[in-house]
């Protein structure tokens, strides 16, 4: 029986696998399903400072292995976050990992202060797939410096671990990796949605109120994969969540090998409300039929030149 | 309450009943718990599928430990439904929502259903019925094809009323033609179907001062709460507006608290409204 | 009955789908399938100079939706490619819009000379996605210059309208977009594919010899309507050839109406060899069915604010 | 020759054959240019799958207008595959592929089959033996259960040789054990089958200066010579080696022209090799 315990940022989380921002609300509601304290955390949905009802109807469109949405951070603000949610989660002893969005650095500093101290935050993730008002609405994760500049805001702040969520839309995904990380990064969540359309073809429109909207689900788990294993490469040292279309503990597998150190499950818990909790079930049988003793055995293990061929896996597919 | 539940189905039936499909899922947890109103969310395609988000379905009926649900066939999800055999396996999560609040005593009552927004009104008819209330039942579909648990409605209501569009049975026009007509000492109206509907259903209520609700039909990705796809404008106590979610707070919402004016966008005045 | 006949940059095709550059060879093996003369043209596998054995095998991995490649532009160089290619679609009277690929701005030049009154050949498209030996093995069309070092050295050489192929692996498509324009592009192919990567969960190694490879399929298709919505919107008089996952007629009137002039129908040609002319033939049912005299009439429509809602088109899914 | 084609063919009928699963298909234009060592490719799925890729089967046989592929369940798309009913359509494009040459006259010849590789060799026996040929066939397996095709190669096959690897039936060992044996006064040696066993059954018969032909299995996107995923390297006349087509011009090729040394790399010496 593989041993769970995952270790990210020198913390110490129940299992490898997480719930991903925006697909688990705050935790609640996912309770009838699956004992949260269980898995490794509650990744919430990415606050801000003042409430905030999100985008026009429809939000949201299936395409094929996938889906796009335009949410808009719909949220209640970090106020009634902090005096609701987080009491909520603490009081049941779940590891929260609070994502964080702002439209300036000074938002994600406002609300890294407000975290301070908050019971039972394990950790922050800092959502920049955000438009920077200071830059004609250029979203941070798109440009070295304003992801640098982010992070650095938060890092000033913050007295916990930090992990910075990168946008997969960019050129050269590990510069901005690694200047989040110079920046300050204890490490760096993987990969946030791209950007994507959808065409009704009845009205011949786009079918989001907002045009674009952000691409999940298995369909963009290639890419992903892509994002970790050049980032791993690039800074093996720095911890990884990894996340984009994992849906099985075999998926979760292929992440760990490709170099994160956990994954977080987002669009799978819409199809299956216990994804979380079965994945990682799923994944710890994974690793026990191949005889792994821990969960960080695994981790970058696809990077070596020949890696041992295990037992127990079927094929491919 | 310990639901909702998630559970792996058997298919005890799959019938077509006019237009409709009626598919019956041996789901105990989930009928013992299921309330007019409640739905349920059927994931779809099988293990190999590129369809990623459930299917919503308002429950029809339940008993013996048994959900019923009545779909028409529209894409490839309600397709692959259909084609279920007796003894194949569905994922099911549910009783889903916030399902239709119950007077204390018997009530004159009056239902409005269009097109597959009838599902639901069948489990709500029966449950008035067991309260002693007078349930006035009217289902309004475009064709006479279209119309949904007519049966099922003379069985369990007191008076059926029928419209359709082009006239092909019933009254010709729409629902909203022939409502002011039951509403004579009516205690309450309660309305399941498209959205231009349920306005004017929540309007002709509120004119002659009969409180309503009405059972809303956003596109879900989740069912459960957490993906906020579904949300749509609702009046609160404190007179502010706040975008909720269909499938938690909803899909009943009292007729006059819902923005009908505004559905589809984020009204201005909305709780943080930018 | 919609009238199919497809302009693009003043050249006139029979109708508005090709073949994409690699998913049909030159042509030759599709021909048993259906008559290659009755679509817009065939876009032939990227030609280099010199023959090409390309990458090791495993070449393919199939995933949700998609599939990554590897092939590395195996190919015959364009001396065979000249001799015996391109005279067989000239005498069969086919469009053959020839896909050019280099390591050197010089390379694609000295294509672009070879290719001179080479007979039957209509476009050029200008495959930028390599890498460029001269700056580090950056791909061209990642970077605003090389890109447009590119395409000014083929628009120097070629007679003909060049389509430059660009990448949706970027920060900001639509100045790589502006620049391949302002350097002599006639027109924009888009997109190509994106970069992922498979595990093999049962060697816990990566399923491709090369790691990475490009992903196709209906997976990416909401991303290339995405590159296509933004590109048509910034460059509404610049014609785009639209790609990424176009299956069906439905999917071709997608690409349509977010602004493409014309499709390419790439990995749906593997599951069926008919895909280009299926496609062409049940496009042309959906423009009929809505009362389309042309297929001009629909390119961008979806950008209107209020696009007319035509009959005749079931719902979405 | 007009084809391949591309068609929608009935599913006639799907049996389990011991380990594996036959599937008869409808295929009238693809049965009558049907050949020794072709292959289909089959669409899996239905409409709404991710699976965007075609699963290929060698022909094990055809006749009244109907092809039959037998194979084995390993992932989702075979077992797509497995679960289809008579009356079903699936989408089947052939015969694809350059199938086996055959000698103008009678011949002595040893057919050897591993795993699913038998599945060519019965219409090959057929073929062979119309020809007045003597046919000695060789079938491997890793264990009893897992053997291919024997009952059909015992009714066309002047001689049945068994092997499996861990002696549940036959002789213990691989079919590269036994085939010795039965080179004797051989004129002509055919084999389908993992690459490992191709390459020493090609071996074997070289060493005794009897040609080979072999059918290989890589892994295609397409089938039908447009994506050059399924590539091998190949000696040419020239001496050169160049990167063929498994799908076209294979999947048989000469055992003395496979670089089996090379299989899976590019070797330094390939024409546009880098
Ligand atoms: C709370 C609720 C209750 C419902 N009750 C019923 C019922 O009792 N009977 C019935 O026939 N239908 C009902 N619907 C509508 C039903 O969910 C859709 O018809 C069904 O999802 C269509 O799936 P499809 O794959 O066949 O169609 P497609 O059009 O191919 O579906 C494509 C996508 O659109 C979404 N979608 C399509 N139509 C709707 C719709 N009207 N509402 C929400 N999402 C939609 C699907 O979920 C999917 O993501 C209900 C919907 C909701 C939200
Ligand atoms: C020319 C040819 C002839 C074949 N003949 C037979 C036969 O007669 N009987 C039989 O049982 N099998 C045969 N195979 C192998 C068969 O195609 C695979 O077993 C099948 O594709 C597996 O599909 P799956 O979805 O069930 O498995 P999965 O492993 O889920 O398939 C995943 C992916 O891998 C590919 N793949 C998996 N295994 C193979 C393989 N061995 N060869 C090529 N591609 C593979 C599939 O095409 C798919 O893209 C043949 C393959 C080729 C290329
Ligand atoms: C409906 C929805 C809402 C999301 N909201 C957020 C968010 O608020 N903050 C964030 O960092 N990521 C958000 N994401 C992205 C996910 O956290 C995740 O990075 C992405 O969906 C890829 O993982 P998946 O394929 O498992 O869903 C959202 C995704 C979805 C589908
Ligand atoms: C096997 C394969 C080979 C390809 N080779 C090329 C190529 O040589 N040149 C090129 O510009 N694009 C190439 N592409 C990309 C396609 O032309 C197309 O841009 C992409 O696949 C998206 O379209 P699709 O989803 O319809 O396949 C190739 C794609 C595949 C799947
Ligand atoms: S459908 Fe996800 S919150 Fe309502
Ligand atoms: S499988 Fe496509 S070329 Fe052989």
């Amino acid at each position: 029986m593989t041993d769970l315990t995952t270790r990210l940022a020198g913390l110490e989380f129940a299992g490898p696998v997480f719930t991903a921002s925006g697909c688990a609300a705050a935790g609640r509601e996912l309770a009838p399903y699956f004992d949260l304290a269980s898995i490794g955390g509650v990744v919430t949905k990415s606050v801000m400072l003042a409430p905030r009802a999100g985008r026009a109807t429809p939000r949201m469109a299936e395409t094929p292995s996938g889906m796009l949405n335009s949410i808009g951070l719909q949220g209640p603000g970090i106020d009634t976050f902090l005096s609701t949610d987080l009491p909520w989660l603490a009081q049941r002893g779940v590891a929260a990992v609070v994502s964080i969005a702002g439209h300036s650095a000074e938002e994600y500093a406002a609300l890294a202060r407000r975290l301070r101290d908050a019971p039972g935050l394990a950790m922050i993730e800092v959502n920049i797939s955000c438009p920077n008002v200071e830059s004609r609405g250029r979203v941070f994760a798109c440009s070295v410096d304003d992801a640098a500049a982010v992070v650095a805001a938060v890092r000033a702040e913050a007295e916990i671990p930090i992990f910075a969520k990168l946008s997969p839309d960019v050129t050269d995904l590990v510069s901005i990796a690694r200047s989040c990380v110079a920046a300050g990064a204890d490490g760096l969540s993987m990969i946030n949605t791209l950007l994507g359309v959808a065409i009704d073809p009845r009205t011949l429109r786009p079918v989001l109120s907002a045009v674009t909207g952000g691409l999940s689900g298995p369909a963009i788990k290639p890419v992903a994969l892509r994002c970790i294993w050049q980032v791993h490469a690039a800074l093996p040292e720095v911890p990884i969540l990894g996340m984009g279309g994992v849906r099985s503990g075999r998926d979760a597998l292929e992440f760990l090998v490709a170099g994160a150190s956990a994954v977080s499950v987002g669009t799978a818990t819409f199809a299956d409300p216990t994804a979380p909790a079965r994945v990682q079930a799923e994944l710890a049988a994974e690793l026990t039929a191949r005889g792994f003793a821990t969960v960080s055995e695994v981790i970058g293990l696809a990077h070596l030149k020949e890696a041992p061929v295990r037992e127990g896996g079927a094929r491919a597919g | 309450m310990s639901g909702p539940f998630q559970v792996a189905a058997e298919v005890v039936g799959v019938r077509r009943v006019g237009a409709y499909v009626a598919l019956i899922l041996a789901a105990p947890s989930i009928a013992a718990e299921a309330r007019p109103g409640h739905f349920v969310a059927l994931s779809v395609g099988g293990p190999a599928t590129s369809m990623v988000l459930r299917r919503c379905f308002s429950l029809a009926g339940w008993g013996n430990g048994a959900v019923t649900v009545l779909f028409s066939v529209l894409g490839h999800g309600t397709d692959w439904l259909a084609s279920r055999q007796p003894g194949d396996l569905v994922e099911v999560g549910g009783p889903l929502g916030t399902p239709f609040a119950l007077p204390s005593g018997p009530q004159t009552c009056v239902l409005v259903g269009g097109g597959t927004g009838a599902a639901p009104l069948i489990p709500l008819a029966v449950a008035l019925t067991e309260l002693g209330s007078e349930v006035r039942m009217l289902i309004g579909a475009a064709r006479a094809e279209k119309l949904m648990a007519v049966e099922q409605a003379r069985l369990v209501a007191d008076s059926v009323t029928i419209t359709t569009d082009d006239g092909s049975a019933g009254l010709r026009g729409w629902v909203s033609d022939a409502l002011p007509g039951l509403l004579a000492g009516a205690d309450a109206v309660y309305g399941c179907g498209p959205m231009r509907m349920l306005r004017s259903v929540a309007g002709l209520a509120a004119a002659v001062e009969v409180p309503s609700q009405v059972a809303v039909e956003e596109a879900m990705a989740c069912g459960v709460g957490v993906c906020m796809t579904c949300v749509l404008p609702i009046l609160g106590d404190d007179g502010r507006t706040r975008m909720l979610r269909a499938c938690l707070e909803g899909p009943v919402f009292a007729g006059d608290r819902v923005r009908f004016d505004a559905v589809g966008t984020v009204p201005a005045d909305a709780v943080g409204a930018s």
